[in-house]
C-alpha cells in the first residue's frame, strides 16, 4: 500500500514553473528522501500535498484514495503532518500554546493548559522528545523548536510525516537523536517524507529516494543501490565534487585576535573569557552546538553586539569602540548567520542589495549621490561572476531562492577587497553545488592570504575547509585543534565533554 | 492654591468623568487589540466609531427605544467592519490605505445620510437615549456608590465587554487562535486553523465593539448625532490600543488615562492657575507623551500585522 | 532631454504601468458607485458629473482650483510618504504643517521688505525648518526612548494646534475677529505662474519637491540607508547604518516637508497665519501616500485626483445642489479600490481560471 | 437677474442650529418675503472661501454675494477687488472696500445682557427649585477666539454689574464640533455648583445644553433660539440677529439703497438680543432698563478678557 502518490503535479509561480508532471510514490513506513538543488521545487510539492498551495493540476492519493486537499486542515484529517523548512512557531507563545493551537484542549469553553502540558509530556516522553511545554519560543534553542515541530505533527496524530529541511539548522549531535526519532517514528509505523541538502544523511537514514530537477522529478531510486556522488550527479546534472581539496599553506602574520572576550546574554550562553587569533592565509573554524556564543561572538566581532568587556585588535589596532560602519571600513567582511533578516534588505533589488554597507563609497556613490549606471554595472559583474541565478536586477531580494540570496551576499562580501572574513554558517540551506561553489571561493579566498573566521555547525565543512578548529561550548573555547580533524571526536567535544575524556572514550 | 489644584483633580467627579470620556476609547482600543492581534491594522476605528454613533441615533429615532438603537448600532458596526474585512481579506487591500478610505467615507456617508434623513449637516434632532442607572445598594456605599451607583449603562457594558474580550482573548482556544494568526498566519493555516475565518471573526468583533462605542457617544452620553462626532477618537483608540499592549485591560487602563487628564484639563480651566487655557487644554496630550517615554515597555506589535496571508495560492 | 529621458525611464521603471491602469479602474468602478448613489438618491447623474468635470478641468480657473487643492496635498502626502519609507508611520503632518505655517508667516513678517528672491526662499525654509523641528520630536522619541510614533505625532498634532494659537494670542496677533498674524508682503507671497494668472506657482515648488523627494529617496546614499532602516533594521545595523540616527532623519525630513505644506497655504492663498486654518491636510496626506504606494510621483498623481474631486466636488454643490458629502463618498471609495488590488484581480479571474485548466 | 442672491456659509455649514441657520433664515425669509431666488456654498475649510466668492462672483449674475462669518474677510477683501461691479455683503466682520457692505456686531452688549441675566436668576434660590444656592454662572466657549472672548468679557462685565458676588467661571472646549467635550466641560461647572450656563460653542453647545438639561440647571443658547432643544432648561439665549441681517441687506440691494461700509450694529439695531423664554418678568424688565443704558452709552462694556 502506497501512503502517499502523486500523479502529474503541475504547480507555477507566474512564469515560474516549480513543479511539472511530477509522479512521486511513498510506501507505508518508509522514510522517504526528497532531494534537489535550491528552487527544484522540493518544498512546493510538499505544500501542495499538505494544502498549503493548489496544485494547477495533478491528483494526490493518500491510502490509495484519491483526495481533494485545500486546506491543510484537510490534510491533518488525512493524517499528513508537516515540518516546515522555515519554522512555524510563534515566538511569544509557549510551546504548549504553539502545539495545541488548532486543537486545543478545553474546559467549558476556556483554554485548559495543564491538561495540554500533561498530554505534551507524556507525547514527548513516548518519542523521547524533550520539551518543556512552558517555556516561550524565543526562549529555546533551534534543536528544541524542532522538536516542538514534530510534537506538533505528533500530536495531530499525524501517520504520515514531511521533514522539509530539518536538519539545516541542527548540529551532528542533534541530527542523531532527530534520526533516533524517526526511527522510532518509523517503528509506531509512521510514514515519513525527507528533504535535505546533505547526501551523506540521506544514505543514512532513507529506504529510498526521489530527485527532483528543475521541478522535474529525476528519478527514484533505493538508498542502498546508490551513493552520495550518484545522486549529486542526479540532481546537479554533473559531477560534483563532494569534499573540496585545499592545499597546504602556512599561515601568515596574524591579522586578528581576541582577548578574554566576555558577554553576558541572559537567554544565551553568552560568551565567558574568549581568545584567540586568525592569521591571514588560515581558515580558523568555530565549531560548536547553536546556542553556545558563536552568534554571539560572530555578533561582538562585528560590532552589533557590545562586549561586556574583553579587547578585539585587528590589525595591530584596538577595534573595541569601532561601530559596524568602521570595522567594515578596515576590510572586515561578514556572512551572516541570519541571512534572511540581517544579510539582505527583502524588499530591495538585487543591485541595491549588492551595494549594502558601500552605499556612501565610490564608485556607487559621489558625495551622497548614487550612480545608478555604475551600481548596475557591478550587480551585472557579480551576477555573471558569482552566478547568482536571477531574472533580472530589478528582482527583489525576496524572490531569490534561498542558495542565489546566500550567493548575492558571499558575492557582495567578498568582493569589497576584504581582508578578514566573518564566515557564519554561510552554507546553510544551501544546495550540493552551490555548497561546491561556496567552499571553494572561501579557499580562494585563503590562497589570496586573506584570514577567515568560518563559523559553522557542518562537520564536514569545518574539517574540508579549516586550518585549526577551535570547539566553543557554552561561551568558552574548550578545544583547539588542527592537522586532521576527527569527527567523531569533534562531536563530542561539542557535546561539551572534555578533551580528557574524549581521549579516553576514543 | 496647590491644593486647590489638587482638590479639582483628585475627586470623585474627575473620575467620574474620566470613565465616562474612557469609554469609547477603551472598547475602540479593544476593537483594535482584535483587529490587530489578528494581524490586521485597524486605522478605520474612527470611522466605524462614527457610523455606530449615526446608526444608533437613526434607530432610536425610527424605533423610539434608545436601546434598539444600540442595536442598530452594534449591526452598523459591524456591517461597516464587514465592507473593511472584504476589502482586506478578499481584495487584499494594504490595511492602512483601506483604513483611511474607510474614515473618509464613514464620515461622508453619515453627513450626507444625515441631509437625506434630517436635512441637516450639522446634528441630528435629539432621539431617545439611555438614561443612567441607579444601583440602589451601590449608591449607599460612600466612595463607590458616588463612583458606580449613578451611572450611564454604557459603563458597565463598556466594563463587562473589556473583561470578556480579554477573558475571550486569553483564556479561549478562539483567542489563541486570534493570536497565533496575527502572529504567524502561516503557521496557524498550517495547524488546520481557518485563518480567514479567524480573521473575520476578529474584524467584525472589532466592528461589534466600535458599533457600541459610537453609540455610547450618541446615545449614552449625548442624545443626538453631530457631525464628525468621534471628533478623533478612533485615533486616540489606537494610540490606546498599542499603549495598551495590544491587550484590552492595557487598553482600558490607557484609555483611563486618557480620559483622567482630559477631565482633569476641563476642571483646571475653571480655576484660575496662571495658565494659559490654551496650555492647559495640551495637558492629556503632554502627559501621555511623557508617560510613554519614561515607561520601559517597549510596543511588540504582533509579528504579522500588516500582512496578507492567503492558503492555497 | 537626457534629463527628461531619464524621469521617463525612472517613472516606468518605478510604479509599472499595470499598476496605473489598475488605479484607474479602480477610480471608474468608484465614480460608478458614486453614480449610484446619486440616483439612489434622486439626483440627476449627468448633471452631478458634468459640474464634477467642469470644476476640476473644465476650464482654466478650474483647473487652477484644482492644483490650489493639489498642492497641500502634494506636500502632506510626500511627507507621510517619506515616513513610510523609513518606516514610520507619521501621522502627525498636520502638526509639523501648522508650526511650518506659523514660523513662515512669522518670519515672512520680519523679511517683507527685502527683495523677493531672497525673502520668497527664506519664508519657506523656516516653514520647512519648523516642520522639521516638529518632527524631530517624534523622531527622538521612538529613537531614545522607543515611543511609537503613531501615539507621540497623535499627541503632538493636538499639542501643534493649540501651541500654534498660543503662540499667535500671545505674540503675533493683530485686532480682528479670528486670532491671526499680520498679512504677509507680497515679496514672501507665492505668486501666480503668470501674472495676473489664476494658478499659483504653489504647484510648481510642490513639483520641485516631488522630484527632490524621488530623488533624494532612489538617488542618493542617504535615502537608500533610510529605506533600508524602513525595510529591515537588522539588515540596516548589519550594513553600519545607524537605525535611530536615520528614524531621527526620516522624521525631520517628513517633517520639513509637512511644514512646507503649511508655509506654502499661508504664503498662497491665506497670506496670513489664521489659527485652526487646516481642513486636516495631514490626514488626507495620508490617504495620498498610502493611495501613491508611496511613491512620490504618483502622490503627485494622487493628490490631483484629491484635489480634483474637492475642486469639482464644490462646483457640483454649488451648481447642482448635491451635498458635497458624496465627494467624501467618492473619495473614499476610491482609496478602497485603489488599495485593493484583489477587487480588480477578482474581475479578470474568471478568464485566468478557464485557461488554467481543471482543477482536480 | 433681479433678485438672484448668492451667499457663501461659515466652515461649520447648515445644521448648526445657531449662526449659519440664522443666516439661512434670513436668506428664506427673503425668498417668501421678497421673492428672490439664491444659491448658497458650504465650505470645507477657510482655504476654500475665496473658491466659493470667486466661482459666485465670475458666474456675474448675483446682485449680491453675502459672506457669512468673521474668517471671510480676507478672501472676501480680494475678491472683491477683482470684481468691482459686483456687490457683496459681510456678516459679523469689518471689510473697508467700496463695494461690500459689512456688518460686526457689539459682541461683547449681547454678553453683557447674558451675565445681567444669569446674575440675577442664580441669586434666586428661593424661588427657583433649578437654582442653587451658590451665586455661580458659567459659560462654555467653543474655541478661543477673540469673538467668543468678546462674549465672555460683556458676559462677566454684565454679573458683576448686577452683583459682585456672582462667580463666572469660563472654559472652551476646544473645537466647534464635539458636544461630547461640551457636555464634559459643562458637566464639570455643574459639579462646582454652576447653575446657569451659557452655551456659546456651536454644535459643541449642544452637548453642553444637554448637561444642563440632565443635571436640571439652566442653559442659555446663543445665536438663533434653542429653545426647542430643552424647553425647561433653556432660561434664554443671547440672539444674533444674523437673519435680520441678512434679511435687510438683500432688501437695501432690491430697492438700489444698498451701501457699502462698515456698519457697527447691535443692541440698539436690534441686531443683538435676547428671548424671553423662561425669564421672570422683572428680570425682562431689568434687562430692558439695561438694554436702555448700553443704547445710552451709560454703560462702557470691555470687548476682550
Ligand atoms: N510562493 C511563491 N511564489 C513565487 N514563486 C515561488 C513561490 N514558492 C516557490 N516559488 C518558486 O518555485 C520554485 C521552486 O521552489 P521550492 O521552494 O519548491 O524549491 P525547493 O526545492 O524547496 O528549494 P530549497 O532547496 O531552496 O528549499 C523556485 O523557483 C521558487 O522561486
Ligand atoms: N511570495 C513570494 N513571491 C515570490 N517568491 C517567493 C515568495 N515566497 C517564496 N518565494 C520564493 O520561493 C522560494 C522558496 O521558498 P522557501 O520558503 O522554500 O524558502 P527558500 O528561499 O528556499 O529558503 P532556504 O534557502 O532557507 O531553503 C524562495 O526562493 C523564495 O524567495
Ligand atoms: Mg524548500
Ligand atoms: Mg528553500
Amino acid at each position: 500500500m502506497n501512503a502517499v502518490e502523486l500523479k502529474n503535479i503541475n504547480k507555477r509561480f507566474g512564469e515560474v514553473v516549480a513543479n511539472k508532471n511530477i509522479n512521486f510514490t511513498v510506501k507505508k513506513g518508509e522514510i522517504h528522501s526528497l532531494l534537489g538543488e535550491n528552487g527544484a521545487g522540493k518544498s512546493t510539492l510538499m505544500k501542495i500535498l499538505f494544502g498549503l498551495y493548489s496544485q494547477d493540476s495533478g491528483q494526490i492519493f493518500i491510502e490509495g484514495q484519491q483526495q481533494e486537499i485545500n486546506i491543510p486542515s484537510e490534510a491533518i484529517q488525512l493524517g499528513l503532518g508537516m515540518i516546515h523548512q522555515h519554522f512555524m512557531l510563534v515566538d511569544r507563545l509557549s510551546v504548549a500554546e504553539n502545539i495545541i493551537a488548532g486543537k486545543e484542549i478545553a474546559k467549558n469553553g476556556f483554554l485548559n493548559l495543564k491538561r495540554a502540558y500533561q498530554e505534551i509530556e507524556e507525547l514527548s516522553k513516548k518519542f523521547g522528545l524533550k520539551v518543556d511545554p512552558g517555556a516561550k519560543i524565543e526562549d529555546i534553542s533551534v534543536g528544541e523548536q524542532q522538536r516542538v515541530e514534530i510534537l506538533k505533527a505528533l500530536y495531530r496524530e499525524a501517520e504520515i510525516l514531511i521533514l522539509d529541511e530539518p536538519t539545516a539548522v541542527l548540529t551532528p549531535q542533534e541530527t542523531d537523536e532527530l534520526f533516533e526519532i524517526m526511527r522510532e517514528l518509523k517503528k509506531d509505523g509512521k510514514t515519513i517524507i525527507f528533504i535535505t541538502h546533505k547526501l551523506k544523511e540521506t544514505m543514512k537514514i532513507s529506504d529510498r529516494v526521489t530527485v527532483l530537477r528543475d521541478g522535474e522529478s529525476v528519478g527514484t531510486v533505493d538508498t542502498t543501490e546508490t551513493s552520495p556522488q550518484a545522486l549529486a550527479r542526479m540532481m546537479v546534472g554533473r559531477d560534483v565534487v563532494l569534499r573540496v581539496e585545499k592545499e597546504a599553506k602556512v599561515a601568515g602574520k596574524e591579522l586578528l585576535k581576541v582577548e578574554n572576550l566576555k558577554l553576558h546574554n541572559p537567554q544565551g550562553s553568552g560568551l565567558r573569557d574568549i581568545s584567540f587569533e586568525v592569521k591571514k592565509g588560515e581558515i580558523l573554524g568555530i565549531a560548536g552546538v547553536e546556542g553556545n556564543g558563536q552568534f554571539e561572538l560572530e555578533e561582538a566581532l562585528i560590532g552589533l553586539q557590545k562586549l561586556d568587556s574583553g579587547m578585539i585588535e585587528y590589525n595591530g589596532q584596538e577595534i573595541n569602540k569601532l561601530s559596524t560602519y568602521q570595522r567594515r571600513q578596515l576590510g572586515i567582511a561578514h556572512i551572516p548567520s541570519d541571512r534572511n533578516r540581517r544579510g539582505l534588505v527583502s524588499d530591495f533589488r538585487l543591485d541595491w542589495n549588492l551595494i549594502l554597507g558601500s552605499e556612501w563609497k565610490k564608485p556607487f556613490a559621489r558625495r551622497g549621490v548614487l550612480n545608478s549606471d555604475k551600481i548596475k554595472a557591478y550587480g551585472r559583474e557579480l551576477i555573471e561572476k558569482f552566478d547568482i541565478r536571477t531574472p533580472g536586477l530589478s528582482v527583489t531580494a525576496r524572490q531569490l531562492s534561498g542558495g542565489n540570496q546566500q550567493k548575492a551576499i558571499i558575492a557582495r562580501e567578498l568582493s569589497g577587497g576584504p581582508d578578514f572574513i566573518l564566515a557564519a554558517q554561510p552554507t546553510r540551506g544551501v544546495d550540493v553545488g552551490a555548497i561546491e561553489y561556496i567552499h571553494n571561493l572561501l579557499l580562494d579566498m585563503r590562497t589570496k592570504g586573506k584570514a577567515i573566521l568560518l563559523i559553522s555547525a557542518e562537520l564536514d565543512e569545518l574539517r574540508s575547509l579549516s586550518d585549526r578548529i577551535l570547539v566553543i561550548y557554552e561561551g568558552q573555547i574548550i578545544a583547539e585543534k588542527s592537522g586532521e580533524f576527527d569527527e567523531q571526536e569533534l562531536g563530542l567535544l561539542m557535546a561539551g565533554r572534555k578533551e580528557g575524556e574524549v581521549d579516553e572514550t576514543a | 492654591m496647590t491644593s486647590d489644584i489638587l482638590a479639582v483633580i483628585f475627586n470623585l467627579n474627575t473620575f467620574n468623568a474620566a470613565l465616562r470620556l474612557s469609554i469609547p476609547l477603551a472598547l475602540g482600543a479593544m476593537a483594535g487589540a482584535f483587529s490587530e492581534r489578528a494581524g490586521i491594522i485597524n486605522i478605520g476605528l474612527e470611522g466605524m466609531l462614527l457610523m455606530g454613533a449615526f446608526a444608533g441615533v437613526f434607530g432610536s429615532f425610527v424605533t423610539g427605544s434608545a436601546w434598539l438603537g444600540v442595536g442598530f448600532a452594534a449591526v452598523a458596526g459591524i456591517l461597516t467592519s464587514l465592507i473593511f474585512a472584504i476589502f482586506i481579506i478578499e481584495f487584499k487591500a494594504d490595511h492602512v490605505v483601506a483604513g483611511v478610505g474607510l474614515n473618509i467615507l464613514a464620515l461622508g456617508f453619515t453627513t450626507w445620510m444625515m441631509q437625506m434623513i434630517w436635512g441637516t449637516r450639522g446634528a441630528s434632532p435629539s432621539v431617545a437615549s439611555v438614561p443612567a442607572i441607579v444601583i440602589y445598594f451601590l449608591e449607599d456605599i460612600p466612595v463607590i456608590g458616588r463612583l458606580l451607583g449613578i451611572q450611564s449603562p454604557f459603563v458597565y457594558i463598556m466594563l463587562a465587554m473589556i473583561l470578556a474580550g480579554w477573558v475571550l482573548m486569553f483564556k479561549t482556544p478562539l483567542g489563541l487562535r486570534i493570536r497565533f494568526t496575527g502572529e504567524h498566519p502561516e503557521a496557524a493555516d498550517s495547524q488546520g486553523i481557518n485563518v480567514k475565518k479567524i480573521k473575520y471573526f476578529s474584524l467584525l468583533l472589532s466592528g461589534f465593539f466600535c458599533g457600541v462605542g459610537g453609540a455610547y457617544l450618541s446615545l449614552g452620553h449625548l442624545s443626538q448625532f453631530s457631525r464628525n462626532m468621534t471628533a478623533g477618537r478612533g485615533y486616540m483608540a489606537l494610540a490606546a490600543n498599542i499603549f495598551g499592549q495590544w491587550n484590552p485591560l492595557g487598553g482600558l487602563a490607557a484609555s483611563l488615562l486618557f480620559g483622567f487628564t482630559d477631565a482633569m484639563q476641563m476642571r483646571l480651566q475653571g480655576i484660575d492657575i496662571g495658565l494659559a487655557n490654551d496650555l492647559i487644554q495640551m495637558l492629556p496630550y503632554v502627559l501621555t507623551i511623557a508617560v510613554l517615554a519614561g515607561a520601559v515597555i517597549k510596543s511588540r506589535p504582533p509579528a504579522a500585522l500588516g500582512n496578507h496571508y492567503e492558503s492555497g495560492e | 532631454m537626457k534629463l527628461l529621458k531619464k524621469l521617463i525611464e525612472a517613472i516606468k521603471a518605478f510604479e509599472s504601468w499595470s499598476s496605473l491602469l489598475y488605479s484607474l479602474v479602480a477610480i471608474i468602478i468608484a465614480l460608478i458607485l458614486g453614480a449610484v448613489f446619486i440616483i439612489a438618491f434622486g439626483y440627476d447623474v449627468r448633471v452631478a458629473f458634468f459640474h464634477l468635470y467642469n470644476g476640476s478641468f473644465g476650464s482654466l480657473y478650474s483647473l487652477s482650483q484644482t492644483l490650489f487643492q493639489t498642492t497641500p496635498l502634494i506636500f502632506a502626502g510626500l511627507a507621510v510618504a517619506i515616513g513610510f519609507k523609513s518606516g514610520l508611520f507619521n501621522i502627525g503632518v498636520e502638526g509639523q504643517l501648522y508650526w511650518g505655517a506659523l514660523a513662515s508667516a512669522v518670519v515672512g513678517l520680519r523679511v517683507g521688505s527685502w527683495p523677493m528672491a531672497i525673502a520668497l526662499p527664506v519664508t519657506l525654509l523656516v516653514g520647512a525648518i519648523a516642520g522639521g523641528i516638529w518632527g524631530f520630536i517624534p523622531g527622538l522619541l521612538k529613537a531614545k526612548t522607543g515611543a511609537h510614533e503613531v501615539i507621540t505625532t497623535i499627541m503632538l498634532n493636538e499639542i501643534a494646534i493649540l501651541g500654534t494659537t498660543f503662540m499667535t494670542v500671545n505674540y503675533f496677533k493683530v485686532a480682528g475677529p479670528v486670532d491671526q498674524t499680520a498679512r504677509l508682503a507680497e515679496t514672501v507671497r507665492i505668486p501666480p505662474i503668470v501674472p495676473g494668472g489664476d494658478i499659483s506657482s504653489g504647484i510648481i515648488i510642490a513639483i520641485i519637491i516631488v522630484g527632490l523627494t524621488y530623488f533624494l529617496l532612489n538617488k542618493t546614499s542617504l535615502g537608500y540607508d533610510l529605506q533600508t532602516v524602513g525595510n529591515s533594521p537588522k539588515a540596516a545595523e548589519y550594513g553600519g547604518i545607524k537605525s535611530s540616527r536615520m528614524t531621527i532623519l526620516a522624521m525631520v525630513i517628513s517633517g520639513s516637508v509637512a511644514g512646507l505644506a503649511g508655509s506654502t497655504i499661508i504664503m498662497g492663498r491665506l497670506g496670513r497665519f489664521v489659527t485652526n486654518f487646516s481642513p486636516g491636510y495631514g490626514f488626507t496626506g495620508i490617504a495620498v501616500a498610502v493611495l501613491a504606494r508611496n511613491n512620490p510621483i504618483a502622490v503627485l498623481l494622487a493628490a490631483l485626483l484629491f484635489g480634483a474631486l474637492e475642486a469639482g466636488g464644490m462646483t457640483m454643490q454649488l451648481f447642482a445642489r448635491i451635498p458635497n458629502d458624496l465627494i467624501g463618498i467618492i473619495q473614499g471609495l476610491v482609496i478602497l479600490f485603489v488599495a485593493a488590488p484583489g477587487f480588480i484581480r477578482l474581475l479578470t479571474k474568471f478568464k485566468t481560471r478557464k485557461e488554467a485548466g481543471e482543477r482536480t | 437677474a433681479e433678485g438672484d442672491i448668492a451667499i457663501v456659509f461659515a466652515t461649520g455649514g447648515l445644521g448648526d442650529q445657531s449662526f449659519n441657520d440664522a443666516a439661512y433664515r434670513g436668506i428664506q425669509m427673503a425668498e417668501e418675503d421678497l421673492g428672490i431666488n439664491y444659491n448658497y456654498g458650504e465650505p470645507a475649510s477657510i482655504a476654500d472661501y475665496e473658491n466659493y466668492l470667486q466661482l459666485f462672483a465670475s458666474a456675474g449674475v448675483y446682485d449680491l454675494i453675502i459672506s457669512i462669518g468673521f474668517d471671510q474677510a480676507d478672501a472676501l477683501a480680494d475678491v472683491s477687488a477683482r470684481f468691482p461691479d459686483q456687490q457683496f455683503a459681510l456678516v459679523d466682520a469689518a471689510l473697508e472696500a467700496d463695494n461690500v457692505g459689512s456688518y460686526v456686531y457689539t459682541e461683547q452688549e449681547r454678553g453683557f445682557l447674558m451675565g445681567a441675566a444669569a446674575a440675577m436668576m442664580t441669586q434666586r434660590s428661593d424661588e427657583y427649585e433649578m437654582i442653587n444656592q451658590e451665586y455661580r454662572i458659567g459659560v462654555v466657549g467653543g474655541m478661543e477666539i477673540p469673538l467668543i472672548n468678546a462674549n465672555i468679557a460683556g458676559y462677566r462685565a454684565g454679573a458683576e454689574y448686577i452683583s459682585e458676588d456672582v462667580h463666572v467661571s469660563h472654559s472652551y472646549v476646544g473645537a466647534w464640533d464635539d458636544p461630547g467635550r461640551g457636555k464634559e466641560l459643562a458637566i464639570s461647572m455643574i459639579e462646582n455648583d454652576v447653575d446657569i450656563i451659557w452655551a456659546a460653542a456651536g454644535r459643541s453647545g449642544l452637548g453642553a445644553i444637554e448637561a444642563a438639561q440632565e443635571n436640571n440647571v439652566y442653559a442659555i443658547g446663543s445665536d438663533s433660539d434653542q429653545g426647542h432643544l430643552a424647553p425647561d432648561h433653556i432660561l434664554t439665549n443671547g440672539m444674533k440677529f444674523v437673519d435680520n441681517t441678512v434679511f435687510l441687506a438683500v432688501e437695501q440691494v432690491l430697492d438700489g439703497i444698498f451701501e457699502p461700509g462698515i456698519q457697527v450694529i447691535g443692541i440698539e439695531e436690534g441686531a443683538l438680543g435676547y428671548t424671553e423664554s423662561l425669564l421672570p418678568a422683572d428680570i425682562i424688565e431689568r434687562l430692558e432698563e439695561i438694554k436702555a443704558s448700553i443704547i445710552a452709552g451709560e454703560i462702557e462694556i470691555p470687548d476682550s478678557l
